[in-house]
Order: C-alpha cells, then structure tokens, then sequence
C-alpha cells in the first residue's frame, strides 16, 4: 500500500497514529454537537493495534474491523470524506447512510463492516480465507474482536474451524481490560484470551497492544506465518480503553489511578519518544503532522456536513443485487 | 401513587419481585455494576448482591440456556439481553431449548423464566440497535411473548412474567424508557398475560396496535375524532403470543373495519397473524379490508430521514385509517 | 429425460453448476467423505476435491458465516444444514449477517450464498428433526427463501439459487427425496425465483400451497373434482419470499376462495401473510372467508399418533376445501 | 445412590456396564424389527463413560445425557420399563411420547433431556449449577457431549462462564474419534478438547474412557473439587464408537483394523479380566447378570409394547404450566 504522508516509514507511521487519534477525536466533537447520531466508541488508547495490524498488509489482504477500530479504515486509505459522511448517515458515505458507524466497509479496500453482533466476523474471516486456500492466493484476513467478544460462540466456531484447515486468519483480540462496564476478570475465565490459541492448535501471541513496534513485529510474523500456509495466529494486544464505553458513558466503575497508569503507557506519545531517540525534531514534526491531521478531519467534516441526507425512499435500496418483488 | 416512567416502573417490578421471591435472580451483560446499558437494574445488585444479579460474559446463547437450567431448578431468572436485536444469538436456546423444555419431558419440568430487553426503533439506533423481533417468537409454541406499552402494563407485565411458570420473552420499547411517564398505584400491580386492552372506545373502526406504535395510534385516533368526526375504537394487544382474539373480534363485529398498526414490518409480523384471523373470523361483519401498517421492508437504516420514512407515524397511521373508514 | 428422485435431481442440479463454475463450493457436515446424512452430495468429494466439498465441523454459526465470507469473497457457497432444525444455531448469521451484509454496505458486496438442507416432517423424527423454519426466514429483507415439491422445481430452483446474487434459503422436504420421482429433460433446468406455479387448474377454489402439502393437495382437488365436481385451482408458491402474489390474487379473483395449506403451524406461517394480503387485495372478490390449515399449534410430537393428529393430510385438506366451497 | 443389583461394589458396576449394553442391544433389536422408529444410537463401547460418571453421584446431583448416553438414565435408577415406553413413544414413556430417545429427561432424578442441537445443555448445566452456587448446596452438574459437539459455540459459552464463575460442573467429553462420519482431526484444531480447559482456567483430564476405574477415579476428583468451591473440571474421555453413527450408518469410513483394535479394548471385557483377578467366578457372575439383565429388557420391552400410543389429542398437552388461548 502506497504511503499515507511521508517516505519515512517511521514518520509515516507516527502519521497514521496521529490520524486515527485527531479522526476519533474530530468524531468526539461532532458528536457532542449532535452532528453524528447514536453511540460513539472511541479506540483512544489503542492505535497502536489498529495501526501495526493494517499497516503492512497487502492491498489483497482482508480486514474485519469492529466498534472500536475505526482507524483501520484509516490506515486502509479509505478516504476520510467518505468516512466521516458514514459517521453521520449522508448519502456520501460509505453505505449512503444505510447504517452507522462500523457496519459498512470498503469494497475496494478489502474492508468488511461487522454487524453489531460481536465475533460475528470472525466466521466471515473464514469464508474468505477459504478462498485464498482454494485458489493458492497468498493473502490473509486480519479480524478483530474485543476480550469482551471472545466469549461469542462464534468466535470459538471460527478459530476452531481455522485451526483445523490451517486458514490465513490473523484474529486480534484488543484485551482492552473491559467489555462495557465488566472487567476482564468476570468476562474471561482464564485470564488470558491468548491461552485459549493452543486448545485450536495455533499460536497465541500475547503482546504489549500500546506499542507500535511490537504489534508490528508480531503482525509481520502472524501474517508471513498465514501466507505459508502454516495457518492462523490468535495475537491477544494488551491494551486499555482510554475513554468509556462510548460517549456518554463516565466510566466510574474504574479508579483514576488505574486510568491514569493506562494513560502513561500512551502509544502516540511512545512513539514520539522513540522518534525523538532518533533525532527527529519532535516539535517541527508534531506541528507539521498535527496541522496535516487537522487539515484532512476538518475538511473531512466539511464534506460530511455537506454531504445531503439520503431521500426517504433510498431505504428500500440495496436490499437485493437481483431485486425482487415486481410481481407483488 | 406516584409518577413513574416506563423504565422505573420496570425496575420497581424487577426489585419489588426479587424482594417478594428469593428464587427470583437477574442474569444479563453489565446488569450488576454497571445497572445495565439502559440503567434498568440500577441498584440491585447493591440491594441483592452478585448471587441474584449476575454480570454475565458476551455470550448471549449461554444466559438463554442457564436461564432455563436456573428455571427448571427451581429458580426464576429474568435475563435482560442488552439489545433485543442480539437475541438473534440467543435463538436457539429459546426457541428449540425453553420452549421446548416442558413438552419434551412430557410436562416434568416447569421453565419459569424471563427473557427482557429493550427493543424497538426510533432513535437512530441503525440496524442492529432498533429491531422489532417479536414475531419470530410468537409464533413458538411453549412461549409467551409480551410487548408492553404503558408504564402500568410494563410493571404488570413484568411482575406477571416473572410469577408465569413459562418461558416468556418481554420486549420493552426502548423509546418508552424515560419518555413516557404515569401515575402507578404504589406495591403490587398485576396484568394478567394474555389480555388485550381497549385503550379506547369507538364504533367506527378497530386500530390494533401494540408497542412502538401505541402512542401514535392514540393520537391518531384524537386527529381523526376531531377533524373527521369518527371515532375509532385502539386496541392494546400487549401480549402478542397468545394473542386475546375475543377482544378484537368484539370489536371488529361492531365496528366492521379493521386497521393494524406495529412497528415491526408488516410481513409476517403480528399483524398477519390478525389480519388473517379477523378475515376468516369476522369475515361476514366486516365493511372494508382489513389493513396492515408497519415499517417498510427494509431494514432500520440509520439516517434520519431514512429512518422517518421507514418507520410508521401518527400522520401514516391517520392515512390509513382514513383509507379504511372511506372504503 | 431421464427419470430422477427428488434427491437425484438435488445432487444433479450441484454436480452440474459445480461443473459449469469453478466458485461454487459445498459445505457442511458429513457433506464431504459420507456425501451427506441424506447422501445428496455423495460423490462430489470425489469428484470436485477437498476444496471444495468441505466437512466442516459440528458449527453451524460458523457455517453461515463463512458462506457469507467465501461469497463476498467471489465464491459462490452452498451450505448444507444436516437437519433443517438446526439452522436456529446460524439464526444470527443468517438473519443479520447475510440479509444485511449488501445493505448495510451501500450495495459495495453482494453475497452469493444458498443455505440448504432437510426440513419438514411425516419421517417419526421428532421436535428436532422435522420442523418446518422458512417463515423465520420469509420476512427478512435481503433474503430469498425457495421450497420446492416438485423434482423439476428442486432442480431447478437450486440452479437459478446458486446462480442467484443474493443470499437464499432452500427448504428441501426430506419426505420427498426417494418418494418423489418424476421424468427430467437432461441438462440445464432453471426455475426462477419468485414466480408460483398453477399445478392444477380449477374455477371453485384457489388452494395455495407448497413444500410438504403439495401432493396432498393435488391429491384433495383430485377427490374433489370425483367426488364434489368442484374444481380446484392449486398453486405452488415455490418461493415464499419473495411470493408471487400476482399469481395468487388472479385465481382467487377468479374462483372467490382460497384455502391456504402447509405443513407448518399456521400461526404467523406463510399463509397467515397470504391471507392477509388476499382479504386486503382481493376483498371485493371473495365469496367465502379465506382459511388456512397448517400443523396444529404445537411442537412436532414423535408418536405415530401425535404425528398424524398434528399434521395435515389429504383428509384434512378435503375436509377445509369442503368448508370453504360450501360457505 | 442405592445398587442397582449387589452390595458388592465391583460386582454392581459390572451389572451396570452389562445391563446398559444389554439395554442398548435390545434397543438395536427393537429398532430392527421396526418397533422403535427413527434414529437410534448406541453407546457400544463407552459404557465405562456413563457408568463412571454417574453411578457415585448422589441423588441431588444433575445429569445432562446426550444421545449415546441411554446408561445413564440406567445408572440413575429411571424405570428400565419407562424408558423403554420412551423409546418407543408409549404413553407410559417419560414423555408420554412427545419425543424420541433422549430428548426427555427423569425430573426424578435430576436428569434433563437434551434438545438435539448438540452443545445446547453445557449451558443449562450452568444454570442449574447457579442454584447451587446461590443456595450454597454441595451438588453437581455432569452434563456430556461429544467430541464433535465440542466445536459449538454453546459449548465454549457455557465453559467459559463455569470457568469465570467457579460453577460446580462437570463436563465430560465423549472423544469417541468420530463426529457422524467426521473423524476428529477434521472435527477439533489442535486434537485434543481436554487442552481448551486451560484456556478456561481449570483442569482439563485427558482419561482412558474405555477404563471403568480411571472414569471412576476421574469423576471422583472432579465432583469433589466441584463441590469444595473449586470450580469446573473438563474430561474428556478417549473412546471409540464401536457401532455406526446410527443403527442405518455402516460406517465404512472407518477401517476394519481401526474397529477390531478398539473391540478388544472393550470395557465390559477389561472389567471382566479385573474381576477374575479378583478371584469371582466370572462364567458364573456372568450368567447371573446377563439372565437378570435379559429380564430387565425383556420385562421393558413387553412393558413398552403393551403400553398404548397417547391419543392424537395429547399433542396439545404438556405446551404450557398455565394453559393459554383460552380466549383465543
Ligand atoms: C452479541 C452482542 N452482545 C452484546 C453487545 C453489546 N455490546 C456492544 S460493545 C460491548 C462490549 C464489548 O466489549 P469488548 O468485546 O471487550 O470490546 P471493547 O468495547 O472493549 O472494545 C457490548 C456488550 C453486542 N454488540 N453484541
Ligand atoms: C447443532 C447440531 N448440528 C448437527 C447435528 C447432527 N448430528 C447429530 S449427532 C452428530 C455427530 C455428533 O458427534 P459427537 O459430538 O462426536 O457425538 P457422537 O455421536 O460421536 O457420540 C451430528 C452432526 C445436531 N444434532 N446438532
Ligand atoms: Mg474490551
Ligand atoms: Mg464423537
């Protein structure tokens, strides 16, 4: 995939964290302005994840993201206008406001939109691997799920039937430490998501999910893994939800503290630290990718916002590829 | 007395259950801390602790299937599945493992359990937050299915779902929450399952209704009653398995016109099940067609103005009226 | 022309399209090495290969979401559910993740996808292994759901199925696959989706039906015709959704009366929407209140005693057509 | 529990593995001659899997038997006379002929009939096991199923929460190496169920099920562990279905070697070795069984068969504890 702002691999990614960051944070504000309707689930806390799982894929790689992965389509270079137009139901977004938020993807991206069923993708993932076997393509399908959604049916149904026919399925749990207001301790017996990849016979990689270099690394050798043909990989990326669940949710079943130690593990600012060991002119740099990410969500905004509604009737659209119904 | 919204009136029922029955337990996502996404159990696990009100994982197929476990061991589980659209997950257990549970064992066990949840459309939730999933459910044999819209039916249903030694799955109407509000006699108010409710009279036509579209089906029947002297006779089904057909046959006989106005899309929806008993039943007393009004057959599209065309409305359930009363 | 067993006619209608396009794959369980419980992919392992005749594991959610994911994906899956019953563990995925996946994408995918198998009952199988589930299915928007009778509609309604863009559900009656035999031009055969079928013409009485009553229905207007000298008009939806009204609205506006038959409970059943939309569309026109008979309102019992008490019969069907032609 | 046939302990559990062989034979006879319709499935060769299981419970524990679990409704003392009238869908049956085999529980005897839709009573167990937790009762949930089940979502669903929970459940896993005709390497990733139990944070006992004192053994580690507040046990005890899937599948997927190696690890016949090491006089220990056994089936079966079909009408019974429609 072409780079997202800068030749540097490095800067580019500090980039794509910051993208993700300023794109939820724009969405935050829309938000409170009543100009998106319905939950918000902001990933804050996360990017790292997002962007270290998408970064290096293929543009015939898959990815499944969920409610709180709205950076992947970032990352995937699915066009910002397109996707803030989707966030508030016009008719220029991606579904022609069919639905909100995460439930439409980007065909020409590889994206696919979950419903809101949680670890309903996963099985998804697997039909689409099934392709890549069934032709000897050497791709792979990256999905995502929540510690909260590993308790879904289906996505022990996915990984079993991936274990067994050795698919190219990355699955990510973002161990984000909560499911709404449950803590990890009453939602997985266990402890560990990760624990659970050996019961199907494939690696449970369990990883620091704040930081970029080691989700990428860990990415990399899941994927070259899949593409081997060695099958799947279950990477389990420890991490924390920032904000709550969503928007108008205060969160006080945590303590401050335990925020605020989250909060000093931040991804972006890691990375910063990193550029900054490298010699970068952090502040020059900042300035520039923030005035960048600002340009693009704002004119993303722009656009949403006057990008019209769809027309009433519009709902009866896209319900069929060969419509049907004409003789009744 | 005292004022109570829909959602209080629902969680008095679940408190006041749980102090009066011991066996009676919450099982749901976030019900516990957290009181739940709506705040519909805000407070009892502070009041009955983590023994009665359980937090459960995501797995929704799970607290179907130990709702009845809990149930036939003599327990009576209310399990709240957050969004009613996710009951989809939970389908088998109710419809192949509850529903069947008594008539299997030849009546050996009792499956008193309740299944709650917010359901219905209105307020941008999209697709997978507005759902109307009754009509899957009533039409399973060994189940109950409530749809209350009154914040007296709410507590009365509840409370009455909660002492009914069947399964019965109880759809609250999401918008109803904290927009709808009355005076409730205080302590024990029972409405009895099964029981449909003539919210008011007429003699001109029959509008059935239930759920998300009570209300406008009221005001509906106030527009006509002014601006076209007709008075039109609203029907609450509030239970719609089983369905009470003795109230709504009476009063299509004496009116002869019969409209039937839900949220849930018309096809197969509860209202063809009406439709097609009124036609055979009342077929000699009525004067026009009978009608259906529901959502459009779509799904809920999230856009505003996609969603206001989908869904059904005061002014669309005057339209139809009208069309019914002029035949 | 050759003559094929329902059965046959399901294998040879896979076989063929596998032939004609390298994306179509099977999968279910036992589909593959056992050709199936039923044996109607037997032999296609060997001949299309591991890839794509896949035994999956007991996972029934997981088949219904992989079939969604190998046809966004370009393939074009046909999932096998070893007991039509069991379809209720891939409820989810059938109902939110196949019906909705094109819509809620703007139109970006289109999911070629059928989801096949065995219902219906009259075999002694039980609650669990002879349940009739397409009127779960025939009211969500984005599917299609075929039930075909006939050898010639099994054929080819699966054909036009597999060729078909959208998601399909595909009821076969298993009480047909070696009962039914019928003489069969070779090669392609396709049925279109959505167009019901005049089996039998008459002028006294529209008898709607499909699936498992459809040769008792031919069987009832038979004995009608001999023993009544009434003429009934049967029609085979094929499709119940979407259902060819044009069809039905034509014969009943010609014969006043309409019998609808099924094997399913009638409650909230196919027939409850066709009766519904006939005592609207067709009011004017009927000389007698339309009625439906489908199982009694209960779960499907094992005794050969329960079993016919619950289930229509040619009996049952004469007893209601005689009803309806004398009202 | 009282015995079923001799105070001797040894010499009572070889009644119980004769008398569930013997019970499940005439069941193959019956079925033959069109007396029992449907499908019918044997356990043939796993006898020391429900007998171990079940016979030192205590009368307040549940059982949640599967379709190739008839013994256990034996074990547990069910009148062999009802649940013969059961499989033949007598009115004298459990079910009063509602339903087939065993789909129909003995509320007596806390055992509860599965739906057949395989994995659905793990999580029922769990509820049960909830009012033993609330009511601190020191009982058990032993609820089974396949290897080939084990890939349903309701499986993981319920072993997760009885893990989070420390529920009182005993689940055993029947790995008899075939799902129908799916031998398990293409039924389970990574081969064993057992090892998904870690994943579950409690013990996962991979056992000889052909082996009526390891089940036995194993059973008694894990209803004490359940019962002293430790939580769930998952066994999985390795076997192999010795007859077909049902009495129509002549199963010849599987090799004559494959089914001749398990015969001979039959456990009916390895008890037999252990009880003439004991010193009983086994030929005639044996005749004494099989004549008493021979008398329970035979006495079932003329009691099933004098048993009428209910009348049509009782179909309609049994739907609801407080009748409804009476309006209707
Ligand atoms: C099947 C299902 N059940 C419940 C919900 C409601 N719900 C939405 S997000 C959420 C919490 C998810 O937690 P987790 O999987 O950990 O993801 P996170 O939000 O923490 O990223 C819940 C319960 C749902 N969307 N789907
Ligand atoms: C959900 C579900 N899917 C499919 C079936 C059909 N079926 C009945 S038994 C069986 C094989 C079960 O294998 P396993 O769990 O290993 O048990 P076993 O028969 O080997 O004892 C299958 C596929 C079913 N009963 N339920
Ligand atoms: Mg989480
Ligand atoms: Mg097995």
């Amino acid at each position: 995939m072409p780079r997202l702002y800068s030749d540097d691999r490095n800067i580019d990614l500090y980039y794509a964290l910051k993208l993700v960051r300023g794109f939820e944070d724009k969405v935050s504000v829309l938000h409170r302005q009543n100009k998106i309707l319905g939950g918000v689930y902001s990933g804050r806390g996360q990017e790292a994840i997002v962007v270290g799982t998408v970064y290096d894929l293929g543009p015939e790689d898959w990815v499944f993201p969920i409610h709180r992965d709205l950076g992947v389509w970032l990352v995937r270079h699915t066009d910002p206008n397109k996707l803030m137009a989707q966030l508030m139901a016009r008719k220029g977004g991606l579904s022609k406001g069919k639905d909100n938020w995460t439930h439409a993807g980007d065909a020409d991206r590889n994206v696919f939109g979950a419903t809101s069923m949680l670890g309903g993708t996963q099985p998804v993932a697997c039909g689409v691997a099934w392709r890549f076997k069934l032709r000897g393509e050497p791709h792979v399908t990256v999905s995502y799920f929540g510690e909260g959604a590993s308790s879904r049916g289906d996505v022990h149904e996915a990984m079993n039937f991936a274990g067994v026919h050795n698919l190219a399925c990355v699955f990510v749990c973002e161990n984000n430490q909560y499911a709404y207001s449950t803590p990890v301790n009453m939602e997985i017996a266990g402890g560990s998501v990760s624990d659970r990849a050996s019961g199907y016979g494939f690696p449970g990689v369990k990883c620091n999910g704040n930081d970029l270099h080691e989700m990428l690394e860990v990415t990399r050798e899941a994927v070259e893994r899949a593409k081997a043909g060695r099958g799947p990989t279950l990477i389990e990326a420890v991490t924390y939800r920032i904000k709550g669940h969503s928007e108008h949710d205060r969160a006080d079943y945590r303590t401050k503290d335990e925020v605020a130690l989250w909060e000093s593990k931040d991804p972006v600012v890691t990375w910063e630290l990193f550029l900054e060991k490298l010699g970068v002119d952090l502040p020059k740099l900042r300035a520039d990718v923030e005035s960048k990410v600002k340009e693009v969500c704002d004119k993303a905004a722009e656009f949403a916002l006057a990008s019209p509604y769809p027309e009433g009737p519009e709902a009866m659209e896209d319900l069929y590829a060969s419509p049907i119904g004409a003789r009744g | 007395m005292a004022i109570r919204s829909y959602l209080q009136a629902i969680t008095d029922a679940l408190r006041e259950e749980m102090e009066r029955d011991g066996n009676v337990i919450l099982m749901g996502e976030d019900v516990g801390v957290y009181g739940g996404a709506f705040k519909v159990t805000e407070g009892l696990l502070e009041k009955f602790g983590p023994l009665r009100v359980i937090d459960t994982p995501i797995s929704e197929s799970l607290i179907g299937g130990a709702a009845v476990g809990a149930a036939v061991a003599g327990l009576r589980p209310v399990a709240e599945i957050q969004f009613m659209d996710f009951i989809s997950c939970a389908f088998d257990q109710i419809v192949n493992m509850a529903a069947t549970t008594r008539y299997r064992h030849g009546g050996q066990y009792k499956v008193p359990m309740v299944v709650r949840g917010p359901s219905g459309a209105g307020i941008h939730g999209g697709l997978f937050h507005s759902q109307n999933s009754e009509a899957w459910f009533a039409r399973v044999p060994g189940l109950k299915v409530v749809c209350p819209a009154t914040v007296r039916d709410a507590k009365g249903l509840l409370k009455s779902a909660i002492r009914d030694d069947d399964p019965v799955v109880y759809f609250e109407h999401k918008r109803f929450y904290r927009s709808v509000r009355e005076e409730l006699p205080d302590g024990d108010l029972l409405v009895p399952i099964g029981r449909a409710k003539v919210a008011r009279a007429g003699k001109d036509l029959t509008l059935v209704t239930y759920g998300g579209t009570y209300y406008q089906s009221l005001e509906a029947a106030d527009r006509i009653a002014r601006e076209d002297k007709a008075e039109v006779e609203v029907i609450d089904l509030r239970t719609v398995l089983p369905i009470d057909y003795e109230t709504v046959f009476d009063s299509v006989r004496r009116t002869g016109r019969l409209l039937i106005a839900h949220e849930d899309r018309a096809t197969l929806g509860v209202g063809a099940e009406v439709a097609a008993r009124v036609s055979e039943h009342c077929f000699e007393h009525l004067d026009a067609p009978v009608v259906r009004l529901g959502m459009a057959e779509a799904h809920n599209a999230y856009a505003p103005t996609l969603e206001e065309w989908l869904l059904p409305s005061t002014d669309k359930i005057v339209d139809k009226a009208r069309q019914v009363l002029k035949y």
